[in-house]
């Protein structure tokens, strides 16, 4: 079965053509270039589904899912709950074999639930509006810099000292263009936070935005938002907040303290952890910089008999129109695990997100303090944390988690890696998905290791 | 005859709420972030969730519903089977930062999918990370800029393009700060040598090009094109999104390009869903290697796979390792095809082309310039129906709508006068071309009335965009 | 306005093949039984198979399309967990002679829904085989028959029903060798308990009923019946496939039944699948346990489940253990809604119906026959629509579907006249409650002429049921 | 979440029927029956959808599947491949979540795949038709012998001896109405075949129905089938056989030898091995006994404009009109089942399947070989066998299979149970997803063990 169903008829049709084999449709590649076939690692012929699904779980077999492995890592992705409908919606092949909707009257469906999504993220965030999904939080970094620069036509670009390395290297890479410098701002050291004094030294007539993360990388609460606001607003820069979504659920959307942009990762809303793919790129604005977005975003409109319909809207702003001087170059995004966030909010609604927020929060303090109970472990910051924190360890964090595994644990993310200076750190995490015995299994396992 | 499923879906925030006790108040977040607005999201039961999702699919063309002949895109038919795989737990539930021992499984996947795809390319390395076949030129564009630094090259800020390329290509080139040049074809559709020529020069970083061309045609001076680019000094980009034409035929390796990106979501049969998530893989020459995003999967002696550093590397572009469950459909799907199955496919693919634009120029209802033999797509005019009857492409494409088909890219190439542009791909059997060909030839005899009526099998008829536009409603919250 | 999809979807036979190479000729076959014709079955590509059934698909109506009030069949949502658990491999992948150490999650699960049968009914002991109502009854009736006959009662070949027994009631009793007795109800739609006593004699093997009945109507009398019953020697008999009205509010056993079944597929949740599979374990009181099916499901006192056999049993009904998915399905679907859930699902599933039949009733367009309250299910009569206007249920039920909703049961039971059966259940909202009613009354008033020419908006319009079964065609060789 | 759309909403309806409460609903039950709640086993409160899914993950982890465990059980059910497109088409809910359909005109989509069903198994089984499935291959048997007592009048039928005693249990149940006599006939103890001389010594005036396996219980090809059929004819009875459809690939189809009534368990063909659930009832016979036929059919017909459409056929059979006079009480049958042979026969299409019988055959050759190879071990029959077999072993068979399953192998089935005479025999079973290498690892530990 190699999906090809004209395979029989491929003389009958070249007939029709006047050609006598399919080489005579290939005549204008230079021979010099032209080839017979392909070598290994592909397989000269194709494997049949069984004998592919089979090799596929010898493959698998070399894993261990977070189902196999109890799973306290922080660093941004966790493993949470997915309820069965999700799946069942987004496995619906009218949406998952679509394009990007060109034609609105083929594609209402799809449509529609990018509205709802647009429509669930911005009351979410408490802005007015969200686009459509961007690649990854990481990446909606990255053009927000690059939408800071376009409103503010200045180059600073600040940063907490404190976010992944990973994300600073994307932030980097996207505003290489423009030329616009990264600065970053140290965090308190005691709580956690980012020091304001250090940001008010940094902000200058230059810094075209400010970039905080609520939780931010270390699972702590930045709840000196409206200081920090007022830093960037007399600066006439912009308030790019980076959120968890699921703790807005019991904490401020960032529009309740003026942020003008809101970001994020989205792939904790109804998407699996996927080897760090399957991501959403969560990107919500205020209304004036509408037509300043990066990327699509659907909009309500009326067909001819004027019934309610939804398309695509400020495609100008895009590259298939405005190429060159498009707000982003971004084409696909990743629809359909926006769908899969609207389809796990609406499931969810408001009052269930709230609980589930709660339950992570909670979750988050009960381990913290169960860690901290054991001999040699402490929290490091003072801040008040969501659902990830970090430890100080009594030995080498690397050591502990080899041991760990040994019992089936994946333990805490060490931090050395990202930032030398804490490389007797873990950064620990925990879901609504870890029950109590869970979380005791994990602590006497510590106190075992250590 | 056809008719789309048709339901007046209410927005979620317009069903009854079912409304459930409140969360008990929580202890401990600071006041300055506690949150007192309710979040405006209804609730509701699990009942009507589903029917709400279930309605809209039902209001949506994807590839299962039938032919998707949308030009540049490849909407081929999605196996079954790797989205099953693809949803295994132990892919599915994968961590990002586990302990390496713990997924050698789909560390080997990628280490032997990178090197797959080096094989159908030509090419010497991948990198896996772009979500996106733009996101991968954005990253192509970068190394072209890492690469010119690292020889001091400086100057070299001009990229140039033909006036077929899509326009990912320019916006990638102007994010990563490069200038354009946009250059006008030859009569055949093709790039002229004498203007690129003139416009190559120490200026230039790259020449960005996709082979065969967004008209379907090869660009058969390929040869010609990499020897005088690279004498400039410059590098050869390739945009990957025509890839079905060529594999197991012709290797972009070999033609001389330097950097391409590929797009699972197009060639590899990976499902589009409905704007992503893609995946947009870029390989190299080895003379790039060295730029290449972080981390770098190895395999020791010992057949264990790794993370390699790497010191030179321009550092990352995306989160941790690409959208992998992408990565893995496409990987299961070379597997099920197999050089054989490729190579048929890209045959199979440019034979259907070709088949159906055979069959409707015969019918001297549209036109088609430039060359005629065409790779896995081609493009056709409607410009002769516009003069004659006032008729556009956009017609065309919404009447096509009415029979149960989707239209074809319409307006693309920018070069090609009210046209469609038409992939048929090669999991399309002769007889729904020829129904599609059919319909096509029967709608240009049709009233112009009744084609700028169109459509009206579907869920609303025709959609007013242009309000859309100017006076945005993008939330339920713009609606009131 | 509703549309349901229309495609005009080919025959499997009609597509094109995709001819693929003949098999390698086989030996060792003995010659008497080769293989001569080829086998017509076309060999289509995966493309055309998944649009195929794709297509299909959207032309037909399930619970997640909207309501789905058909009377009697309990039509609720079937909640998307249990569909994904009953996929796991471990449940799916387990062969039903495993060592029974591999099963013990299987045995588990068997063991534990049998005791929530038990408790939920008021039965003393549970068989989980039977893979429908219908064939539970006849499980039950073949235990009447092993009751009796145990006792040496041997002249007990009557089972008496009432008048509005569902039709498998009389068939399974039949199938069983019993001889019918079928008592009129009397006017308030109930058993006439005169009738009933004069009917019951020393013959009489079992008095099947279902409580309440399938007017809706719950038979207050039942105590009295019960009595009556046991009083003659008999044993009773419930059909429960109308549990979906008492849960967690009144219990069969209680009432003096001593064989029931219920419908999984009805009451709990388990998808109907277009016609199976369904379940329909028989719970009996312990006189009657040991004649139960084998292998019964225990438990040793270290916890481990086991086989036990039954030296009395009738032995087995249906190969195995029962249909396992549907009654994982039904397992996960009880502790999921717990005893409060299940309370709440009959409470409102009672309140949905009395609000939609005093809606409809309020409207003036339709009767009622007999008493008011009604518990799940309600039955209304267009008898005078047909007066009037030579309008019949069928009609009405035909309009209804040009609405995108699901029509009634019609004709049944058979002692109310144009009988429109509505069992809306409580998974639906009261918005959709209003909507059904509001057609239902608008129905009434539109031209008849409209009615009958109904439906239009679905696939086909009205279908000749008559042709189909006077001139049978039932495959493709016999269109031909 | 309760799937109780109306929860918050009960007051105000209450009102609306002029009701204070919701007991007032219930007023016609008598006081001394109703309860006020249900009791252990079932949870008072329900678990959440996360809660239940944990713990039906820890029941899971009970079993082992035949992915855990390497199956070599013969007797009826095997793991057979199921290609993914299976699932993706009976979970659209659409199909799923119908019911039968007594509305044709909302149910186009089932009917014409059940007519497609019907096509196939008709030409798969030789015969001119087909219903739309019954409970299970052994139920089926029972309907054919219900059906032959209806069609002859008489009321004897006969069953070869090795069939399995779950099949022989549910058939005299399903008989007992009419009183039919169930008459065994025995095996010949060298070939495993029916033995056709006590065959002819059996049937007499009274059978109305002779019933053969093909392959038989033992796996054993009944290759005398026109002798068979003679002596059935000659009785003037009805010849009914009992097929594994898979086999059906390279075999003759008993229409052409003359069967008239042909049955069989269908689950292999797509559907799960469900711990002996998800099974399907085959049921085709010739067009003379149409009008007989247990159970659902669905025809072709013409809706009013003249357009192709499909319904339910011959519903005058049926118990909803005919009630106690129906051919068979069958309401609910395995329909989804159904559809899922549809689908895996159109995937496989008429030469797949011949492939995929073949592969079985040559796998069955195979393991046999390979068994008999070792030492102590021997088949029992000399009937050329399909994909099952039975071998007499040098031990206990339970003790051989008890030391397997250490090494993770459940070995074949121990017939003791079923055919006491048969105590140091066992039926092992193969199918195309058993390797070459799967053989060898059983082949080896056999040796091990014994
Ligand atoms: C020729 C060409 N290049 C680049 C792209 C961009 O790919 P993506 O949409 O994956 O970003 C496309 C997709 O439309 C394309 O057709
Ligand atoms: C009252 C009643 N009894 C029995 C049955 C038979 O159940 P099943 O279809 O599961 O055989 C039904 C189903 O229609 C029913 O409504």
């Amino acid at each position: 079965m190699k999906f090809i169903p004209n395979s029989s008829l491929k003389q009958e049709m070249l007939k029709e053509l006047g050609l006598k084999q399919i080489d005579d449709l290939f005549i204008d590649i230079p021979k010099e270039i032209r080839i017979d076939n392909l070598e290994s690692p592909i397989p000269s012929k194709g494997l049949s589904q069984q004998e592919t699904e089979r090799l596929l779980r010898e493959i698998a077999n070399k894993n261990k899912s977070c189902n196999d492995l109890l799973c306290f890592l922080g660093g941004g992705v966790k493993p949470h709950y997915i309820p069965a409908i999700v799946k069942s919606i987004v496995s619906r092949a009218e949406f998952y074999t679509a394009y990007t909707p060109y034609q609105p009257e083929a594609s209402q469906g799809f449509l529609q639930a990018m509205f709802e999504y647009q429509s669930m993220i911005a009351e979410l965030t408490g802005m007015d509006v969200a686009n459509a999904s961007l690649y990854d939080g990481a990446t909606a970094l990255g053009e927000a810099a690059l939408m800071c620069a376009r409103i503010t036509k200045k180059n600073s670009f600040i940063i907490p000292k404190n976010i992944s390395h990973s994300k600073k290297s994307i932030l980097n890479n996207y505003v290489k263009g423009p030329g616009v410098k990264v600065k970053e701002v140290d965090y308190d050291k005691k709580t956690g936070k980012i020091d304001i004094k250090k940001l008010r030294t940094v902000v200058d007539d230059n810094t075209m935005g400010v970039y905080i993360e609520n939780p931010n990388f270390f699972g702590v609460f930045e709840d000196d938002v409206n200081e920090i606001n007022d830093v960037v607003k007399d600066a006439n820069a912009l308030f790019v907040v980076g959120v968890d979504p699921i703790s807005l659920g019991i904490t401020k959307p960032p529009g309740d303290y003026n942020a003008d942009v809101v970001i994020g990762e989205g792939r904790c809303l109804g998407n699996p952890m996927d080897y760090g793919g399957s991501s959403l790129g969560i990107f919500a604005c205020k209304k004036e910089y509408l037509r300043q977005i990066p990327g699509r975003v659907v909009g309500l409109t009326k067909d001819k008999d004027g019934k309610r319909a939804f398309c695509m809207a400020l495609q100008t702003r895009e590259q298939h129109i405005r190429r060159g001087r498009a707000t982003s170059n971004i084409c696909t995004n990743e629809g359909l695990n926006a769908l899969a966030a609207a389809v796990f909010l609406s499931w969810l609604g408001g009052i269930g997100l709230e609980n589930l927020s709660r339950i992570n929060f909670e979750k988050g303090q009960k381990l913290a303090e169960e860690i901290e109970s054991i001999n040699g472990f402490e929290k490091l910051f003072s801040g008040v944390h969501f659902n990830e924190f970090v430890v100080k360890c009594p030995i080498d964090p690397v050591k502990i988690n080899q041991k760990l595994l040994k019992r089936n644990i994946q333990g805490g993310l060490v931090l050395g890696e990202q930032f030398p200076h804490l490389r007797n750190c873990m950064l620990f995490g925990v879901t609504e998905l870890h029950s109590d015995e869970d979380i005791k299994r994990l602590v006497s396992a510590l106190k075992e290791v250590t | 005859m056809y008719h789309s499923a048709v339901y007046d879906e209410p927005l979620l925030n317009e069903f009854t709420e079912v409304k459930k006790e409140k969360t008990l108040r929580i202890e401990g977040i600071p006041k300055s972030l506690q949150r007192i607005k309710e979040i405006g999201i209804p609730n509701l039961d699990e009942t009507q969730v589903a029917r709400h999702f279930h309605h809209l699919s039902q209001m949506n063309y994807g590839v299962d519903n039938g032919i998707y002949p949308l030009g540049s895109c490849t909407m081929k038919y999605n196996p079954k089977l790797c989205e099953q795989i693809a949803s295994w737990d132990k892919f599915a539930n994968t961590h990002p930062y586990q302990d390496i021992s713990t997924v050698q499984g789909n560390l080997q996947i990628m280490f032997e999918l990178e090197r797959m795809l080096c094989e159908l390319t030509g090419m010497d390395y991948f990198c896996l990370q772009p979500a996106a076949g733009a996101h991968g030129e954005l990253l192509g564009m970068l190394l072209t800029r890492a690469y010119h630094e690292h020889r001091k090259d400086f100057e070299r800020n001009e990229v140039i393009l033909p006036d077929t390329a899509h326009g990912t290509n320019p916006a990638s080139a102007t994010m990563a700060g490069f200038k354009l040049i946009e250059i006008p074809s030859n009569k055949d559709g093709t790039v002229d040598l004498d203007i690129l020529e003139k416009t190559l020069s120490d200026k230039t970083a790259c020449f960005m090009l996709t082979n065969p061309n967004t008209l379907g045609i090869f660009e058969s001076d390929i040869l010609e094109i990499s020897k005088m680019v690279h004498k400039a000094g410059a590098l050869l980009y390739y945009d990957g999104a025509n890839m079905n034409a060529i594999m197991g035929k012709a290797r972009p390796g070999d033609m001389g390009f330097d950097i391409l990106h590929l797009n699972l979501h197009k060639t590899f049969s990976t499902p589009h869903g409905g704007g992503g998530p893609g995946s947009g893989p870029v390989g190299v020459k080895i003379k790039l290697e060295r730029f290449l995003p972080v981390p770098r999967i190895g395999r020791t002696r010992e057949g264990v796979y790794i993370f390699d550093d790497a010191p030179e590397s321009i550092g990352k572009i995306k989160d941790f390792y690409g959208n992998f469950s992408v990565l893995l459909k496409a990987y299961i799907y070379i597997l099920m095809m197999g050089d054989e199955g490729l190579r048929e496919a890209s045959e199979v693919a440019v034979l259907n082309s070709n088949y159906m634009k055979k069959k409707i120029l015969d019918s001297k209802k549209y036109d088609m310039p430039y060359k005629q033999l065409r790779k896995h797509e081609f493009v056709i005019s409607c410009e002769r129906l516009k003069q004659e009857k006032q008729v556009t492409a956009k017609d065309v494409a919404k009447r096509l709508l009415d029979h149960g088909l989707h239209p074809p890219t319409i307006y693309f190439p920018l070069i090609v006068k009210e046209a469609l542009m038409i992939e048929p791909t090669e999991t399309e059997s002769k007889k729904d071309l020829d129904k599609y060909v059919e319909t096509l030839v029967k709608i240009a005899d049709e009233k112009p009335e009744t084609l700028r009526n169109a459509p009206s099998n579907t869920p609303v008829k025709r959609v007013d965009e242009v309000t859309a536009t100017k006076n945005p409603v993008l939330t339920w919250k713009m609606m009131s």
